[in-house]
């Protein structure tokens, strides 16, 4: 229950926490702190220096852009986001996520942009994230540069930051009209650590009424089966230009064909897990038909 | 026990990987290789500390070839930090390649400590990333 | 308010029966409370221990010098030191187990099971004894292990204590009745080749806390925590630190739950002792989650093999046999009492003529088994309501019917069962009759019907079971016939002070059961006083409480030894009164009546005394007093009550173990998600008998508590160890104790058959036997019928699937 | 930018329950040790190394927050609030203390003051008080020996519900407690 000796450092700006960041070696992000902090009570890492970013007001801001794309400053707590009315308007699948992570003490401290950062397989953003289109504004030394998620997230616990660099801000960009957003998820208990999880996104055309359609673009993303959030390109392209209807959800279990180990733990065994994944993405594609229809 | 395997190319050829069991001064190029010294029983330690992982986890190296030649090598490693033990016994087979050589690496891997029960959903990753990234690196000094 | 004799003669019940609010709650809910890790201490320094990663490996090295470096470094204690300092801890089995060594630091330089201390460290802070413990190099040469009972019990297995030469600590056979009559008899004989009781714990919130104060001036060490059995502790670390008794001194104050755990703290007690005394400083060490989980003591897991059960065409259950490996990890502390201690309900609720055991407690390299609410017992109740469940189900009974005809009957009681315990009273079939109304049984087979085919499949369980109290520690002779013990006691202490207030000490230890609670209605009913003037010292003090040796927390006795003796005390405090108000008065003792406070001449109630009066006299005039009544009167009753039982009968492995017999009937409704395997629990229920109510409010949470406990269990709590030996559940991520999203709201209610032997007809209780896992087990039988059987007590969501799809069918057969 | 990029120790002052506190801590000091260690608050417990059971919450700045995870340091200048200010001036149990121990919602006490922190939060968010929501709401804050029924029915009657009295006890009795 005890940390490791450090130094404990509060820049005041995003620039001075890249800068600290590039400077001390061995230096590492502060934001809630609500894992990395458990990490170095159980002695598992040993950061010589915590730079918290917690405070830094210009990364703590919600925001829309002209075009309809939501700015959350890396430093948003769950519970700012899920209390915030235009996220909840804009993008209610980032609200709902951020209203439901789990519990009311570490919302309050949790911050999207940890949640990111740390990649934890069992962490509900990044699939999230990674079927939003998401961007990440990064911020160095000499500069910002903007990720992909697929440039951000790119292993198990390892993301496409670069030694000294800050993210700054998560870029979610407009909700075409119409776009449907669905979450599955099996946890541990009623609501506990995540075994399998599944986001599904469907934008369609004909924005306006009730009925069927043509699937525009979709992304399905996988959580904690895989190290990372894994892109199903091949359920994704199987859905594209398909005709909305009921029986669209079945058309897509292609989780044989990808070829990553699953993630192993005293929860469940890796078969189970995968086939849930399975699962949870066929019911995740059911609501998102669902709600398209509807 | 978690077995992993990888390759990839080094411009290096076999003489030079070799070489490198020869002494510690040549690891101490390895950038993430800190303190690097011989130890009464021939084994070499250092202090490594893998750049992939988001926060550092520095581990204490102890690594006794137990075999090498031209073809291949056998390496007993063990890793400790706080109180976690990550115990391996890495197979290296060098095969020469239009480029250098061809390093195919097969590891026995046995986590215990902390690291064990916290790290179950993910060290299989991290130790694979690790593995990849001291070899690669040690074959860059070469 | 009801008013009712609560012993013939004595007075009448005010409090007694009734749900007062709880005399510990203020300071609890202010934040006053002491916990181990609360007492200020001055020159308190810190413990923290280096332990193994491995499994089993000899010690080949120590090196502290990187611990000397460390600012704050106090100084440490290695294997070899405590071999030299210290003798083993008590063994209670006899050859070969008893040649096992035990020890505060891995014991002959080998660390048996992951996470076993190896070197304890002392420094000036928390983190100064965190950092010098991280330096300190310890090199490991590993041995190999074994984690699975099955595989310890083959010859070639690596042993885990090689002077014991086996990795079976104790070996019995019990056998009572005739069961190969009745295997050869019985109209169908049902065959099942293994069922599997999980590895699990009640993981009190509080982890251990010990504080070792050493004071050279008069050689005696104190030692304040959460010792679960002071007196047992103090005999313990008497003999490791080889330390006169007289010279230990064991205090607890409030302590965060034990749920039995906490009986074996004077391990880690003796490191901190050692370095106490060495360093001259007080020491404190505070056990983190994950040492917790890793060594603060496990349930015993079991495995239950060739089990056999004989029933006739009308469904009568005659006998079951089986082979039991029951492994304890890598120290038998406790153990193997657990060997006999599950003969307390040999025959679980049911009428059972014939049973034959072969029990084997068998070491592996994993944490050490300690005893875990429900001990021992459980898992033998569970196996049994498993069998009566899969033979219902096989032979085509209704499993309400089934249990109902097999029950011991209310009009049997007292029963004597295959080995001779005496089941004091109750009744089961009204238990459960209570408890399927409370689930609303017919809806929720109407349910189960209506959901049929919808994704949802229900499950209806039900778990009958027993909550043995007051233990006979006779049995350990039956583990090993040179123990010196038999029956049970507790102590008990009431006195007047010299204002007259009523002060009330227990030997007995309390960790959220309500003791000061319980002893304050009795005292107050017995001695006419408000249940507010009665003081009870919190926690306990082996030099001031009333402690006998066999004081504590553990075996659900509080009820029975720890009021029976605060019973017996007031009864003498009250006759020392009677005594001095008399003299004052001018009548015999026997007019004396206690009312409100004042000794009152019965007939005559104007000639009446106020405590303070009477205490006033004793205390500050006794010149006042006949010589004959100062003579005799302190203004003390101190009593112990002693459980009437005989020493068993060795040979036949029979006799009367316990006193008294809680029984718990559970009632549950889950339903399942056909494609995961998720459970979710739609009703919940509970009908609780154990006797006549002291504080129901109390009984009740008790219940409510032992049911979490019971269902997290079932779902979700496993203390895995992996291939390596490494406790993969080592915190609440992946030893997910249920929170309150997790659980339905519970459905109470109870039944009261007075216990005819304890003293106020309450029997012990808050143990609650299991009867979640018996419920649930049988829960999802239901839910898949004969088609699959459900063979582990730990049924998370991939077992369920798989249970869905036939798990484990042809593993139970109908041989005949 | 004023950072010392040094010291590994630093004064803070908080106002701890209404008292401004100064101290002297490590870089490194978990705000529930030196709450408990340096101010002898005995509100914030710890149950866990992970910050899963909740024992340690305690209200930073009026956010509920667990505070083994938090730095000391970090809430330098700012408010927090232990289960030691919850009640009356004159010593007197509040509302939501007298319910828990109306309804018997604690055993050993250990989790108590994690709870009573968190209950008193969700009982002035506004949020709506249901035994589903209840249950929601305190699912940070783990218990191991009343299984949540009391609880859920203490922070219940908290709100003003109506709720069953303890077996034994009739429900006119539990109001006039």
């Amino acid at each position: 229950m005890l940390l490791p000796p450090l130094r404990y450092l509060r820049p005041e700006t995003p620039g001075d926490a890249a800068a600290l960041l590039s400077e001390m070696d061995g230096s590492v992000v502060l934001a809630g702190g609500q894992t990395l902090l458990n990490m170095l009570k159980l002695d598992l890492a040993r950061p010589a220096a915590l730079v918290d970013v917690h405070r830094i007001s210009a990364l703590r801001d919600i925001r829309h852009r002209e075009d309809g794309t939501l700015i959350i400053g890396a430093a948003v707590t769950y519970s700012a986001l899920a209390g915030s009315s235009e996220t909840r308007r804009t993008h209610p699948a980032v609200a709902d996520m951020a209203a439901s992570l789990v519990d009311r003490q570490v919302r309050n401290r949790g911050t999207i942009g940890g949640n990111c950062c740390l990649n934890d397989p069992a962490n509900n953003f990044p699939p999230l994230l990674a079927a939003l289109d998401a961007r990440f504004r990064v911020l160095g030394t000499d500069g910002e540069r903007v990720l992909r998620a697929d440039e951000f997230f790119v292993g198990t616990l390892a993301t496409g930051l670069r030694r000294g660099e800050l993210l700054v801000a998560v870029e979610v960009p407009a909700m075409p009209p119409g776009s449907v957003v669905a979450h599955e998820h099996l946890q541990v208990g009623a609501d506990s650590w995540a075994i399998a999880r599944a986001v599904v996104r469907l934008d369609r055309d004909g924005t306006g009424g009730t009925g069927e359609g043509f699937v525009t673009d979709a992304r399905a993303v996988l959580g904690a089966v895989y190290g990372s959030p894994l892109r199903l390109h091949s359920v994704e392209r199987s859905l594209s230009s398909a005709r909305v209807s009921p029986g669209l959800a079945d058309a897509a279990t292609a989780l044989r064909e990808v070829d990553v180990r699953p993630t192993e733990d005293v929860h469940c065994s890796t078969a189970y897990r995968l086939e849930m994944a399975e699962v949870q993405l066929r019911r995740a594609l059911r609501a998102a038909v669902e709600g398209s229809i509807r | 026990m978690i077995t992993l395997t990888g390759r990839f190319d080094t411009p290096a050829d076999a003489a030079a990987l070799l070489a490198l069991h020869g002494g510690p001064e040549a690891l101490a190029a390895v950038p993430t290789l800190r303190g690097v010294r011989r130890d009464a029983s021939g084994g070499i330690r250092a202090a490594f500390s893998p750049r992939g992982t988001f926060v550092p986890m520095p581990f204490a190296l102890t690594v006794s070839v137990e075999r090498a030649s031209a073809t291949g090598a056998q390496l007993a490693v063990r890793a400790t930090r706080g109180q976690t033990a990550v115990d391996v016994q890495l197979r290296l087979g060098f095969e020469p390649s239009t480029s250098g050589t061809t390093v195919s690496w097969a590891a026995d891997v046995s986590v215990r400590g902390t690291g064990a029960t916290v790290g179950q959903r993910v060290v299989r990753d991290l130790v694979y990333a690790a593995i990849d990234e001291i070899l690669r690196d040690t074959a860059a000094v070469a | 308010m009801t008013t009712e004799h609560i012993a013939p003669g004595t007075v009448t019940r005010r409090f007694t029966g009734q749900a007062m609010p709880r005399k510990e709650d203020a300071r609890l809910l202010k934040a006053q409370g002491e916990f181990g890790d609360d007492t200020p201490v001055a020159h308190l320094a810190y413990v923290a221990f280096v332990r193994s990663p491995y499994a089993h490996a000899r010690i080949a090295a120590i090196d502290v010098s990187g611990a000397e470096q460390a600012p704050g470094y106090l100084g440490c204690l290695v294997p070899d030191e405590v071999e030299t300092l210290t003798d083993p801890y008590l063994e209670l089995q006899g050859p070969p187990g008893d040649a096992e060594v035990d020890r505060c630091l891995a014991s002959g330089g080998i660390a048996r099971f992951a996470g076993e201390p190896v070197v304890a460290v002392a420094a000036e802070t928390r983190e100064a004894a965190r950092d010098a413990a991280e330096a300190v190099v310890v090199e490991y040469e590993p041995l190999p292990h074994v984690v699975d009972a099955r595989e310890a019990v083959q010859p070639d297995a690596p042993l885990v204590h090689e002077p014991v030469g086996t990795n079976v600590a104790f070996d019995s056979l019990y056998d009572w009745g005739d069961i190969d009559f009745a295997m050869d008899n019985a109209d169908h004989v049902i065959e099942v080749d293994e069922l599997h009781f999980h590895r699990f714990s009640s993981t009190p919130l509080e982890c251990g806390a010990i504080t070792v104060e050493y004071d050279a001036g008069v050689d005696t060490f104190t030692f304040t925590g959460g010792f679960a059995t002071p007196q047992l502790a103090t005999l313990n670390l008497s003999v490791a630190l080889r330390h006169p008794f007289s010279k230990l001194r064991v205090l607890s104050k409030d302590i965060g739950g034990s749920f039995g755990l906490k009986l074996n703290m004077h391990i880690p007690a003796t490191a901190a002792a050692l370095l106490s005394r060495k360093l001259g400083r007080p020491m404190r060490w505070t056990e983190t989650r994950t040492e917790h989980h890793q060594a603060g003591g496990h349930g015993n897991e079991r495995w239950f093999r060739d089990v056999r059960m004989a029933v006739q065409r009308d469904g009568t259950v005659l006998g079951l046999t089986y082979d039991a490996l029951d492994d304890v990890g890598a120290y038998t502390r406790y153990e193997p009492l657990g060997g006999v201690i599950w003969t307390q309900v040999a025959n679980a609720c049911y009428q059972l003529k014939h049973l034959k055991v072969h029990y084997r407690s068998v070491y592996t390299n994993k944490g050490p088994v300690h005893p875990n609410r429900g001990y021992s017992r459980m898992q033998h109740l569970w196996l049994v309501e498993r069998m009566m469940d899969i033979a219902a189900h096989k032979l085509g009974f209704d499993p309400v019917e089934f249990r109902t005809r097999n029950y011991v009957q209310p009009e049997q009681y007292p029963y004597t069962t295959v080995n001779g315990c005496v089941y004091d009273s109750g009744d089961l079939p009204l238990s459960l009759r209570k408890a399927l109304d409370l689930i609303d049984y017919r809806g929720a087979r109407e349910l189960q019907e209506r959901l049929s085919g919808s994704g949802k499949r229900i499950g209806i369980g039900i778990g009958s079971t027993l909550d043995s109290g007051t233990n006979n520690l006779g049995q350990a002779r039956l583990i090993n016939g040179e123990l010196p013990f038999s029956g049970n006691t507790e102590g008990g202490l009431v006195r007047l002070g010299a204002d007259g207030t009523v002060y009330a000490t227990t030997g007995g230890v309390a960790f959220g059961q309500g003791h000061e609670t319980t002893i304050a209605q009795v005292v107050a009913d017995m001695l006419g006083v408000a249940y507010d003037e009665v003081q009870v010292q919190r926690g306990s003090d082996s030099a001031l409480s009333a402690q006998t040796g066999m004081s504590g927390s553990y075996a659900s006795q509080f009820a029975v030894t720890g009021i029976g003796a605060i019973l017996n005390a007031t009864k003498k405090l009250a006759h020392e009164i009677n005594l001095v108000a008399a003299s004052a008065l001018g009548c015999t003792p026997d007019d004396i009546t206690l009312v409100d406070g004042h000794a009152v001449v019965a007939d005559d109630p104007d000639r009446a005394l106020p405590f303070s009066a009477v205490a006033g006299i004793v205390h500050f005039s006794p010149a006042d007093l006949p010589p004959e009544v100062a003579d005799e009167v302190g203004l003390v009753g101190r009593a112990v009550y002693r459980a009437p039982f005989e020493i068993p009968d060795t040979e036949r492995k029979y006799g009367n173990l316990t006193l008294t017999y809680a029984t718990q009937v559970h009632a549950c409704v889950v339903e399942i998600d056909e494609e995961t395997g998720h459970t979710r629990l739609l009703r919940y229920a509970m009908v609780d008998d154990c006797g006549t109510p002291i504080n129901p409010m109390v009984i009740e949470g008790q219940v409510h508590g032992a049911t979490v406990h019971g269902i997290s269990a079932a779902l979700y709590e496993h203390l895995s160890y992996d291939a390596e030996g490494q406790l993969v559940a080592g915190n609440f991520y992946d030893y997910h104790a249920a929170t309150a999203y997790d659980l339905p709201s519970f459905r109470y209610d109870n039944v009261v058959s007075p216990s005819p032997f304890a003293p106020v007809g309450a029997k012990g209780m808050g143990e609650g036997g299991g009867a979640p896992l018996h419920a649930l087990s049988a829960a999802f039988q239901d839910a898949v019928g004969d088609r699959a059987m459900v063979l582990d007590s730990c049924n998370p969501p991939e077992r369920v699937l798989r249970l869905l799809r036939g798990l484990d069918a042809e593993r139970v057969r109908v041989i005949r | 930018m004023t950072i010392d990029h040094t010291a590994e120790t630093r004064e803070i002052t908080v106002t701890v329950d209404g008292r401004s506190e100064t101290g002297h801590v490590s870089d490194r000091t978990l705000l529930v040790h030196w709450l408990r260690d340096a101010l002898d608050k005995r509100g914030p417990k710890i149950g866990c190394d992970t910050g899963n059971c909740g024992a340690c919450t305690v209200r930073w700045d009026d956010t509920l927050v667990k505070s083994c995870m938090v730095l000391a340091a970090q809430a330098d200048g700012d408010e927090v609030e232990t289960a030691a200010a919850l009640e009356g001036e004159d010593g007197s149990l509040n509302r939501l203390q007298r319910c828990f121990a109306d309804y018997h919602a604690l055993q050993c006490g250990y989790c108590t003051s994690g709870m009573l922190m968190t209950a008193t939060d969700l009982l002035s968010s506004g949020e709506e008080i249901t035994e589903e929501s209840v249950r929601r709401g305190m699912k940070g804050n783990i218990c191991r020996c009343t299984g949540y029924h009391n609880i859920v029915k203490a922070v219940r009657a908290a709100a003003g519900q109506e709720v069953p009295a303890p077996h034994g006890c009739a429900a006119q009795e539990v109001e006039s407690r």
